[in-house]
């Protein structure tokens, strides 16, 4: 019932975002950065801006829509980065052993220790605000967990029969790592995946929040919540709405993943059926 | 027990130099400079001969090899360097800020745990049930919103509409003060103990000795108090121990919001003026912190737990 | 005939148990177990058995809910019992032993406790008082050196002595019923002789009436007096272990003694889990809604020998 | 237009829009809760360590310097010396220094003042007030390692000490200055970070790092009857939208506003009556670098000078909490120029000056910028469009404080977008602008034009005040006109502040430093003030 739900539900938020993303030069009435009427900054909702405008008479909706389409390469590319660092160095370390997965998991240790936001921020202040250096900060910095799943994942297969069978039958390390291991990780590797979009969303915020994050007048949710801190008492539609697109965002992800872990885990089924 | 802890110690170090080496490393090619920062404001221009004066008095001539060569030597003898900024040593400028952190970090996992471990309990003692389900989206929305928004909107509801506490800053022994930041930085780790607190109660309620004790007749409360509680807290020990040790780290916009004197903004303050022997400071005792309270996890599983050997 | 028999311990009447009030998946379910008797209950996995044995215990979880019947113990209906005094008579009057020794103790408590417990809750024991039972209920189910084993954890003890223990703590306020639930199909087939044997010879002395949850028609035929063949929620058949074996009423009692291992293949027997039954026995032949097959009580005791 | 020419000149006078009620006399007794709003630290106690207008809130308090910058009057007055003589030839002046007691009950006498000023330009320490100390003879041998001390400052007796400079400009700019304060010779200078020692009303009590300064009175300070107050705090609160919230709940007395506060405040009947305002010495500009070809073209200039508003920006974004400004020096500096009307908005104009220069498309340049609401990315962010209006593409290129100076002193931007100081003193502000000037020092759009470096050589050898003006006037007008850099503002400052507090004053050269001796809290004051 909860699985249904949590899934059903959190697709929809994504689906909704997502299309709302891809769409946004369609379905965005205004443009995000140029069409700034300072003579019309800080209005309300109306019928001509549906969502009011911000503090540069910048169309809240549109920018919006648009920051949709930051928020969410942010949160996949990095995430897509972060699975594939982990699950490299975690299938690597787990199959062949020995220094290598020392290694693999002295370096997963630091990087747990490490705080990913401090890391982030270090990185940033490196590279300067803007989406690739977000995109590397927040791709480099949150793999750990994809790691260790990763990595105990591949130990237990690595002695199951199957793999057992392949490596008998002469296949290479790499082919048993691509064609018998990587399959059977995939599902923990999404679902790890999936929460980590959320947190991706939000740490563009917090970044954006301590001044490091995307290239204004580029608009992402993060920028258009920092910047219209102050204006949450004359115009806090200017704050709620990037605010709220945050929450549903991130609710639609965490809610996704915790369904697909829900489906994927074979113990959590057995004990709802 | 003293040698597990013993031995942990000797494990931090190399995760700890490894640190010291990436953050060196990374603020070695960060733009900008102490220096540069001084004149940050635009108003007082800073004479060129001063600066040449500064850059030798911090050893930043120096090739980089050698710098991080006599900062390694420094840590050896528990000398974390001088701070650009306040030309103090680097441990004067972080003791101070060590006991609000580490208050801070206690009161929001205090709040996470008393609200978070009791909601998840009890959603999961009816699993399904209406309690269950808005606890459950409560607490998916708990770690879907940003901090720093959640920080302000409490700010503005609690101190300025309502009154009731004061909206910023540190009061050594004041409780008012604290109670804002720390549920702020608390929605988080609380929104993540209930989840992990109900996943840990449905799997120990379905566990096999629970429906022994059942037949043994134990009455529900005292079934609850000593088989499942304790296996509970073995489950969520883990997320306990995480969340507290990443806390300190994790606490810096809300710090920073909330003009919080901790580790956390001494960092961000430091990273933006450039005073590195600080930001490596503070990044060493946000690390150990870690390090350390995950280690008082593991100490505390061999005490809970007969199955875990600390040897 | 039942002028002539002792009272029964536990009288089980048209049990029905659903999946929520629709799905019915125990059918109109009826036996008795008369005092010091051991009452075998046999069939494929998943036929209800199991259900069966927690539903006495009052231990079935959600979704799973008694939807008719009664079940008399000691004359009285449980099922109409307030869920306190149905608590209070769990354990005490009525225990239950389950299939796997492995997870049916607690890790974190050491054994002593979990035993002591016992005593603590039923007998009013003050702790101390209820280790020191604990120590010769240890060793009534033969612990050796239970003084010191009472400080250990279930990890520490091997899949046997985890099954005494839980022996031990389900004989230990001297029930009436004990409810043993595939007590060795997890154990190795050395030490399940050692278990059962146990079990056999403490209710014996104290008279306690077992009731055997079993898919292991050996098992059956050396406890039992009495058996119960159970298929897909329905009682098909009951007789007495005897009559039964050599002269089956219902086809597919019939079948599940034809799918039972040739001699000395006994081995594959614990293994091989009765569940291709419907090679042997069609679906035609199991029937649907017939009355449970049965054969009066014999007399004698020979078959619990 | 009418109304700003008006106000223009009420501001010329050097003093604010609001005018505080000084009706009653002062009370004593009573605490202060003030606020320093540039960030949520302060470096050092230690005044002379940093460079840090967020410091020297907290340093005003503690510390005392030769001269004081008098807001009222706009000018360095004498604050530790009683009296002073100039010699005929104005180089050497001879200061008598008042009785005044340090915190830790020394007394403040010649040796003091030698000690002080010896120790900010001693190369060794690579003080920032060496900045000031370098009018003094003798401080570049010092500094060049060919002297142990400054020749230039002589001891006559104990309260006697006798000053020579390099030239003829008043001493007061330099000496006022509250990163130059006189210290105890007598002081262990390793405890001046932690337990600072100074002349000032007020003695530290208690220190936070990252949280607050409480400091108390002084009851040896040297001026009678002052300080008013028994208590100061001040609370270390970087971010507005916080400090908004503390003013509103009573928790702080005075709130620096930025310019949605100032906007909201204004329109609050409950607080619209206790702000004050002042006219800042800083103007906020965007520099063009000369090393950008376009850049060379005065017309590409004056192009970007026409085709923003800044008059809109100014309104809507800063919420008139500024000045737009017309040149370099600001409203209050008195060779300003009141006739001179800024650039108007004229997109036309602009399209015709870059069409005339060669740039009708195609001009594209990127603009350093820090997140400042005032002088930052946002107001890089409303000039993208403006600007995209005539073909020219903007795009931010956001930093950091310590990156934006960075990237301007190493000569590694197309434009920047900053805060610099252009008052009180004319002249010096203006001679950034001259081509011997280097980009390191402020000529940060290496500005170079031969008239403008006359200008500047002939009010430099001007005595005659007036003269000096006019001559500066001119210059100031020149460089309108060249247009180095898009002249957007000069700052309006705003403190709020609770209606029992009295004594603050609108001082020009940065509003958050007040004079603390001269604060008190009346009756009104809440029971947690008094």
């Amino acid at each position: 019932m909860r699985l249904r739900f949590n899934l059903a539900f959190g697709l929809t938020l994504v689906l909704v975002v997502v299309v709302a993303a891809v769409s946004a030069a369609w379905i965005a009435p205004y443009d995000p950065i140029f069409d700034a009427d300072l003579m019309n900054s800080e209005m309300p909702p109306s019928w001509e801006h549906l969502l009011g405008t911000d503090g540069q008479g910048r169309d809240v909706l549109s920018r919006v829509l648009y920051g949709a389409r930051v928020s969410l390469t942010v949160g996949l590319v990095s995430q897509l980065i972060n699975s594939l660092i982990g699950t490299a160095l975690g299938v690597s370390a787990g199959y062949f052993g020995g220094w290598w997965d020392d290694l693999v998991n002295g370096l997963t240790n630091v990087m747990l220790a490490i705080p990913s936001l401090v890391f982030a921020l270090a990185i940033m202040a490196v590279l300067g605000p803007g989406l690739p250096s977000l995109l590397i900060a927040l791709g480099l910095t949150n793999w750990s967990w994809t790691c260790r799943i990763a990595r105990s994942s591949t130990l237990s297969l690595k002695n199951q029969g199957f793999v057992q069978a392949a490596r008998a039958a002469g296949f290479s390390d790499a082919n048993i790592m691509r064609t018998q291991i990587l399959p059977n990780i995939l599902g923990p590797v999404l679902v790890i995946a999936t929460l980590g979009i959320g947190g991706a969303v939000l740490a563009e915020a917090a970044l954006s929040f301590l001044g490091v994050g995307i290239r204004p007048p580029q608009p992402s949710w993060g920028n258009m919540l920092t910047d219209a801190r102050e204006l949450i008492r004359t115009a806090p539609w200017a704050s709620v709405f990037p605010g709220l697109a945050i929450f549903t965002t991130v609710l639609g992800f965490n809610l996704l993943g915790d369904g697909l872990r829900d489906m994927l885990d074979p113990h959590m089924r057995t004990r709802r059926a | 027990m003293l040698r597990f802890i013993f031995r942990r110690t000797l494990q931090m170090i190399p995760t700890l130099l490894a640190v010291v080496l990436i953050i060196f490393v990374i603020f070695s090619v960060v733009p900008g400079s102490f220096i540069s920062s001084l004149m940050a404001e635009g108003r007082n221009a800073t004479n060129a001969d001063v600066m040449a004066h500064l850059n030798a008095q911090f050893g930043l001539d120096k090739p980089l090899p050698v710098r991080l060569w006599d900062y390694l030597w420094g840590l050896l003898h528990f000398d974390l360097g001088i701070s650009y900024r306040t030309r103090s040593p680097v441990w004067d400028v972080i003791e101070p800020r060590l006991w609000p952190s580490i208050k801070l970090a206690l009161a929001a996992m205090g709040f996470a745990a008393v609200v978070g471990i009791p909601l998840g309990f009890i959603a999961a003692l009816k699993p399904g049930s209406l309690f269950d389900t808005s606890t459950m989206v409560l607490a998916i929305s708990g770690l879907s919103v940003p901090e720093f928004w959640l920080g302000l909107l409490l700010m503005y509801f609690f101190a300025l509409q309502l009154g009731w506490l004061p909206s910023f800053g540190y009061q050594a022994d004041s409780i008012q003060h604290i109670i804002l930041p720390a549920i702020a930085l608390g929605v988080s780790p609380m929104a993540l103990l209930a989840r992990t607190t109900r996943a840990g109660v449905l799997d120990v309620m379905n566990a096999d000795f629970v429906r022994t004790a059942r037949a043994k007749g134990l009455t529900e409360p005292r079934l609850v108090r000593s088989h499942i509680t304790r296996n509970v807290l073995v489950l969520i020990l883990t997320t306990l121990g995480l969340q507290i040790g990443s806390l300190m780290g994790q606490a810096i916009v809300i710090e920073k919001l909330f003009s919080w004197p901790g580790i956390g903004s001494l960092l961000v303050d430091s990273v933006s003026v450039r005073d590195i022997p600080v930001v490596q400071g503070t990044v060493i005792v946000i690390v150990l912190w870690f390090l350390i309270i995950n280690m008082l996890v593991d100490v505390a599983y061999a005490a809970i737990d007969p199955r875990i050997k600390v040897n | 005939m039942s002028d002539i028999l002792p009272d029964p311990v536990l009288s089980v009447r048209d049990l029905r148990i659903g999946l929520g009030k629709q799905n019915e998946i125990l059918h109109d379910v009826s036996f008795d177990i008369l005092p010091g008797e051991t009452y075998g209950l046999v069939g494929e996995s998943g036929s209800g058995k199991s259900i069966t044995g927690l539903s006495v215990m009052g231990l079935l979880k959600r979704p799973l809910e008694v939807t008719g019947g009664s079940v008399f113990f000691r004359g009285q209906d449980v099922l109409k019992l307030g869920s306190r005094a149905r608590r209070r008579l769990r354990g005490d009057r009525m225990a239950m032993v389950f299939q796997e020794p492995m997870t049916a103790l607690n890790p974190l408590a050491t054994i002593g406790r979990q035993i002591a417990e016992m005593f603590v809750i039923h007998r009013g024991m003050g702790w101390s008082d209820a280790r020191r039972k604990a120590v010769e209920a240890l060793e009534s189910v033969r612990v050796p050196s239970p003084e010191e084993r009472v400080r250990s954890y279930p990890h520490q003890l091997s899949g046997g002595m985890r099954q005494r223990v839980m022996v031990a703590i389900a004989l230990a306020c001297r029930p009436d019923l004990l409810i043993a639930d595939e007590p060795t199909t997890a154990l190795d087939v050395t030490v399940q002789a050692g278990v059962l044997e146990l079990i056999a010879e403490l209710c014996t002395a104290e008279g306690t009436a077992v009731l055997l949850v079993s898919h292991d028609l050996g098992v059956i035929a050396n406890m039992c007096r009495r058996v119960g063949v159970m298929d897909r929620g329905r009682l098909v058949e009951e007789q007495d272990t005897r009559a039964l074996f050599e002269n089956p009423l219902h086809p597919y009692t019939r079948g599940l003694l034809a799918a039972r291992p040739r001699l000395g293949s006994r081995t594959l027997a614990r293994r091989g889990r009765l569940t291709e039954l419907d090679q042997v026995v069609t679906a035609e032949e199991r029937g649907r809604d017939a009355p449970t097959l049965t054969t009066p009580r014999g007399f004698g005791l020979e078959a619990s020998a | 237009m009418l109304t700003r020419l008006g106000l223009m000149a009420a501001l010329a006078l050097g003093t604010a829009t609001a005018a505080l009620a000084q009706d009653a006399t002062p009370k004593d007794g009573g605490k202060f809760v003030f606020t320093a709003p540039y960030g949520g630290s302060i470096t050092s106690l230690d005044i002379t360590a940093t460079p840090h207008t967020q410091d020297e809130i907290v340093a005003k308090a503690i510390n005392r310097s030769l001269y004081k910058w008098n807001s009222e009057s706009g000018k360095p007055e004498l604050d530790l010396a009683e009296s002073v003589e100039t010699s005929d030839d104005g180089k050497t002046y001879t200061y008598k220094l008042r009785e005044a007691t340090f915190h830790n009950g020394d007394k403040l006498d010649a040796d003091d003042l030698i000690w002080s000023y010896n120790r900010l330009a001693d190369p060794k320490k690579a003080l920032p007030g060496a900045e000031q100390m370098l009018q003094i003879a003798g401080v570049a041998e010092f500094q060049a390692g060919k002297a142990d001390h400054i020749s230039g400052l002589k001891k006559i007796d104990d309260r006697t000490v006798q000053i020579t400079l390099i030239n003829l400009a008043d001493p007061g700019w330099n000496l006022m200055s509250n990163y130059a304060p006189i210290y105890s010779k007598d002081y262990p200078e390793d405890q001046l970070a932690s337990k600072p020692n100074g002349l000032g009303p007020f003695k530290l009590a208690n220190y936070v790092p990252g949280s607050k300064v409480e400091l108390v009175k002084f009851d040896d300070y040297y001026e009678e009857g002052k300080p008013h107050l028994d208590k100061l705090d001040i609370m270390l609160m970087g971010e507005a939208a916080a400090r908004d919230v503390a003013f509103r709940n009573g928790e702080i007395d005075a709130n620096v506003l930025g310019p949605v506060q100032y906007e909201a405040y204004g329109q609050d009947p409950a607080l619209k009556d206790h702000i004050l305002e002042v006219a800042e010495v800083y103007t906020r500009n965007i520099g063009f670098n000369t090393k950008i070809e376009a850049f060379k073209d005065k017309r590409v200039r004056q192009a970007i000078n026409y085709a923003i508003n800044k008059d809109l920006i100014v309104e809507k974004l800063l919420k008139n909490k500024a000045y737009p400004a017309v040149s370099w020096l600001p409203i209050s500096s008195p060779a300003f120029d009141k006739d001179a009307k800024p650039y108007p908005y004229d997109p036309e104009k602009a399209k015709e000056l870059l069409k005339e220069a060669g740039y009708e498309t195609g001009l594209k340049f990127s603009v350093t910028a820090t997140p400042n609401e005032s002088w930052g990315v946002p107001i890089v962010e409303a000039v993208i469009p403006m600007l995209a209006k005539v073909g020219v593409e903007v795009t931010t290129d956001p930093v950091e404080g310590s990156v934006l100076s960075d990237k301007i002193l190493s000569d590694n931007f197309d434009a920047y977008i900053w805060s610099n100081s252009s008052g009180p003193d004319p002249l010096k502000y203006l001679t950034c602008f001259y081509s011997k000037t280097s980009q390191t020092a402020c000529n940060y759009v290496k500005f170079s034009n031969a008239e403008f470096d006359k200008l500047i050589d002939q009010a430099g050898n001007e005595t005659d005040p007036a003269k000096q003006n006019d001559l500066l006037r001119q210059a100031n007008n020149l460089l309108q006109e060249e247009a180095p850099v898009w002249f957007f503002n000069y700052n309006k400052a705003v403190m709020a502040y609770q209606p029992w507090v009295h004594g603050l004053k609108p001082n020009a050269m940065e509003l958050a430093i007040q004079d603390y001796e001269d604060i008190w809290v009346d009756d009104s004051a809440p029971a947690s003030r008094k």
